[in-house]
């Protein structure tokens, strides 16, 4: 199966298909964004207890779900990286965790200035939030981890390491919080827990989920270009890209 | 094979022993945090005992926490880690044996003066119990884990404060468990399955541990 | 037998050397030369497995040594800039760790060994009370009690005086009659027979490539 | 002479900025700290309430001391220390200006985090502002008696446990008066008094520490 | 003028050297030579105040160097083996603090200086990454900006190349030529016309006379 790939982990070839793919992307996370964010916003009935405030949730689910998937694929890129020795993977790992770690951030944000009208208080110690914020933490360890080394090289195999070790680490904390959480207090958020949403609420929110994963996504290929230009700027076919891009842009102009 | 193990593990007995506040710095501390909290809370002894076993497993986490730094810093500047890479055992098994030592001076300590803090924080004898096999089993794998930690970060200037934002997520599943499992105690309920629990965890990061930890190291000093 | 291949170096985007072969063979002292940050600790690092190369490989006795680490170190001594020795330990504690580590000559007295670089009576003094030259001599009373072929010795001559170079010296020249091999680096000049030595001079690029 | 006072203080902040970790350190341990206590303690509002105040001024207490190793250590090894022992300035003054930015580096950063502690542990308004005040006066005695500790310490292996114990009975008149004065906030009564106290150690701390650290300095660096 | 009375140097119960006097006069070169561990390191760091002699003074123009501090150190220039210099800074920053503190030549252009120490296109690497010799520069470059007469140097030829040394010796001729004192000490020979040079050779006590 890695022998088909293999001339994908060529920088250059893999920097063009990330070229090739980049637009769809694009377009595909514009348009549910667009219909996710209307449909949400505009159509979707209020919530009988919430009111309008509930919309909030179309940003912070699907945020919440994109911050766990950006993980995901870091810790699979991460383990390939260690055992193949793919320096690619090593790419992808660290083009994902700022993007992760801003999903976080957002998803703890909206949940913070949902939480101080709905319970009261911007914060409070509940299984989902702390290990949300956990998550943002590792998140930081491994950016701050990256962008300590000076060696870029070396930076991205220890950042490697440190997603691996954190991805093991992830259900432990999960599973820990949640059963901590449960044997002080109810669970907080158990009643918003409805059995089922109702349908009309559902569908922007699924909606909103896929355009999050799109943009996420995005935001991926777009550093791992970059990262892979950054890394082999003084190639010669990055040289090359760089005259060409020069040429087009100097004709474009005329 | 299993010589060099000793011999690692003495050398740094021994340098610690020369040093002495690398012994007494854990228990030092662990005292510090038990008296002060008293003085700056206040003495009611119900509150005292309610927040008891949370003070001691923080006070222990940040010990631990702190004694980190010195795990691999003191060798990588004086050389003695490159030495050690170069050696002609497995990297994985020195420092394992770096760890385990490690453990001795810190784990241990800490352990031996959890009766004195029982005493100063009005466990009941369950609860001390409880507290005990949390620490016995939770301090390692605390090691183990904060080496990783350590061994990432050994060659880097800003070494101090990745450290510990690299330790906290990955430790505090370890103190959720064990305060957990203390408070169980202490309302007179099974804590078992919380113990089975960290001792999995223990075994699992006595497994790979050392290999992550090596291959840390391969990456951070060179 | 140590063999390097088309080895580069890059620090910082800066390349230090690039497409460096060089075979070394028993009995060879080898002298690299060259201005303070041309790269030679670089090199000695790459040569020990230390560091990783940007490009290229070393090879002893024909095999890649990141392969097969422990029993590339079985044969090899490494003494940096940095020594290694604790500080917090007497001169015969850290002399015993290495025994017990890194040799297989158990049957030879530490005492005599210290005798041998001018420690006499001060054994049990701690490393951290020696002078300068003192704590070198007390890493550099490892060659004497290591039996590995490959000693690759950065700049050992540093704070040493005169005899303690002198000495150091005639050790070099009866490893290599042994049949071993010793990589150093130093600024100072050596007084040792050109036939065993040989000197490779490093040069700093002229224009500073970028990689 | 003033120009020299400010070129050490630039210094230590420059190097300071360059490390990252020392200015993000002391933050970072708070949050860290005040993570670990909720979830080790249990989750209720009104007992964090309750403890929020002995909690933050232990941590700083803590934070004080782990920063202390670092206030001459690191220059005592790369012999800067030296340097500045044999600068044409007097010694008291150079290390003033070297207590003034570990002060800038750990009591201020304090400061400027404790709103967010304020949110996290739930404190009211006036609690919150007796806080401040306490850490505004209490943090620099800290640095100022911690400087005394470390300069006779600097030049021994066994720094690390003999500063604590030195430090620690020196730094507890500042925890109980401060912890005092906060509980009076929280009873809407007044702590001027309490505060005037602290104020008063705090005058007689900047006169007279600089010359003790100085000659503190000279003994044990030599 | 330096002068020392009767200096006796103990540490850990062992006699250095005793009752030892001399005179060092403007201009003059002063080597110290001696074994590993003698005692010069400590000698000079009685010489510079940083260490308080057994019994003994030292006088810096007539005057009790323990006495009035501040104006001594106005014209002392000490380099240890530890060279003071932060890691964590560039050798400009490391530079910019040492002129701001230490030097009334505030005139001088600090590139202009870490180019005659060689470091041109090196000043703004952090001081850690910089190789041994490049670090010891960083430190030697102080003497450039100096203006204080009596300079007091614990090795300056460590991990330096030749031309390094070559650059050094010439300064420190062209220092006594103006009037200042050069006090060093190292294990290599110094090509320095002796009518500047005088030596003084430390030999360590025959019986370890102990305290
Ligand atoms: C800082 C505060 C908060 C954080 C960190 C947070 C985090 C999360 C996370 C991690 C999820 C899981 C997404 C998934 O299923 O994969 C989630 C889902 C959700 N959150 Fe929040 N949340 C916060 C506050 C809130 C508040 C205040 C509310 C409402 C009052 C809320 C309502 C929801 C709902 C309704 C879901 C979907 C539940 C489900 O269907 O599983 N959250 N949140
Ligand atoms: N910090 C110290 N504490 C106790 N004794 C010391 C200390 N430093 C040096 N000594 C002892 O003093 C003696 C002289 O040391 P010193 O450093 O002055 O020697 P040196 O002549 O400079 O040698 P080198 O050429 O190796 O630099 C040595 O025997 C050493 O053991
Ligand atoms: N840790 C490091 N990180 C980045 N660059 C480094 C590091 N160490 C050295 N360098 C750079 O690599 C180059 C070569 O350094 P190296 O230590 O190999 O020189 P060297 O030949 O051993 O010099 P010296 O004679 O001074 O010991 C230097 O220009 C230096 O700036
Ligand atoms: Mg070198
Ligand atoms: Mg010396």
């Amino acid at each position: 199966m890695w022998k088909c790939l293999h001339p994908y982990a060529k920088p250059e070839k893999s920097y063009q298909l990330a070229g090739k793919l980049l637009p769809w992307f694009i377009i595909f996370s514009a348009i549910t964004f667009i219909v996710g964010t209307v449909w949400g916003l505009l159509f979707a009935p209020a919530d009988y207890q919430q009111g309008d405030s509930f919309r909030i949730i179309y940003i912070h689910v699907p945020a919440a779900m994109m911050a766990m998937a950006a993980y995901s694929s870091m810790a699979m890129a991460a383990f390939v990286a260690l055992v193949w020795q793919i320096r690619l993977a090593e790419i992808t790992v660290i083009a994902t965790a700022p993007v992760g770690a801003v999903f976080t951030f957002i998803a703890l944000f909206t949940g913070a200035a949902w939480g101080k009208p709905m319970w009261g208080a911007w914060w409070v110690w509940d299984a989902r939030l702390t290990s949300e914020l956990i998550l943002l933490f590792i998140y930081l360890g491994i950016i701050a981890l990256y962008n300590a080394f000076s060696d870029k090289v070396l930076a991205g195999r220890a950042a490697s390491i440190l997603t691996l070790v954190g991805v093991i680490n992830l259900p432990i904390i999960h599973y820990s919080v949640v059963w901590w959480n449960t044997l002080h207090q109810g669970a907080t958020i158990s009643k918003f827990e409805k059995p089922s949403m109702a349908i009309e609420m559902l569908w922007p929110l699924i909606i909103m989920i896929i355009a999050f994963a799109a943009f996420l996504g995005t935001l991926m290929l777009m550093r791992f270009r970059n990262e892979i230009l950054a890394r082999e700027s003084h190639r010669p076919w990055v040289l090359r890209l760089i005259e060409t891009d020069d040429a087009q842009r100097l004709q474009k102009d005329k | 094979m299993f010589n060099a193990f000793l011999q690692v593990v003495s050398k740094e007995l021994k340098g610690a022993f020369r040093r002495r506040s690398d012994i007494l710095n854990p228990i030092w501390f662990f005292v510090i945090v038990v008296m002060l909290f008293p003085l700056a809370i206040g003495t009611e002894p119900a509150l005292l005992k309610r927040i008891a076993p949370g003070i001691i497993w923080v006070a222990a986490l940040l010990a631990a926490l702190l004694s980190f730094e010195r795990l691999f810093k003191d060798d990588f500047i004086d050389g003695s880690l490159e030495q050690l890479m170069i050696s002609p055992y497995p990297l994985a098994w020195i420092v394992s044996a770096k760890v385990f030592a490690h453990w001795l001076l810190t784990g241990l300590p800490i352990l031996l003066v959890s009766p004195l803090l029982g005493i100063f924080l009005s466990l009941n004898m369950d609860t001390y119990y409880a507290l005990l096999l949390t620490l016995l089993i939770g301090t390692p794998i605390l090691s183990l884990l904060g080496a990783i930690g350590v061994a990432l970060t050994v060659g880097l200037r800003k070494g101090g404060i990745l450290l510990s934002l690299i330790m906290l997520p990955l430790s505090i599943p370890i103190l959720i468990f064990s305060t957990m499992a203390i408070e169980a105690a202490a309302y007179g309920q099974s804590y078992l399955g919380l113990l089975a629990l960290l001792g999995a965890m223990l075994v699992a990061s006595v497994t790979f541990a050392p290999f992550a930890i090596a291959a840390s190291l391969r990456v951070s000093v060179s | 037998m140590l063999h390097c291949k088309k080895l580069t170096c890059v620090r910082e985007g800066r390349i230090l050397f690039k497409d460096l072969s060089f075979t070394v063979n028993s009995g060879e002292i080898v002298h690299f030369e060259g201005a303070n940050g041309v790269g030679k600790t670089s090199l000695l690092r790459l040569l020990t497995g230390l560091s990783t190369a940007y490009a290229g490989n070393v090879f002893w006795q024909g095999k890649d040594i990141s392969i097969d680490r422990e029993s590339f170190y079985q044969q090899l001594l490494y003494l940096g800039h940095k020594t290694g020795i604790k500080a917090e330990l007497t001169a015969l504690e850290n002399l015993q760790f290495f025994q017990a580590m890194q040799s297989s000559r158990l049957d030879l007295n530490l005492w005599d060994i210290l005798a041998k670089v001018g420690l006499a009576g001060y054994e049990d003094i701690l490393t951290s009370q020696l002078s300068a030259g003192q704590q070198r001599r007390v890493a550099l009373a490892r060659l004497w009690l290591n039996d590995s072929s490959l000693w690759v010795l950065d700049e050992p001559f540093a704070a040493l005086d005169k005899l303690g170079i002198t000495v150091l010296e005639a050790l070099f020249i009866e490893h290599v009659k042994n049949g071993g091999i010793v990589l150093l680096t130093t600024h100072q000049d050596l007084s040792i027979d050109a036939s065993l030595l040989s000197k490779i001079r490093l040069i700093a690029a002229v224009d500073d490539l970028y990689v």
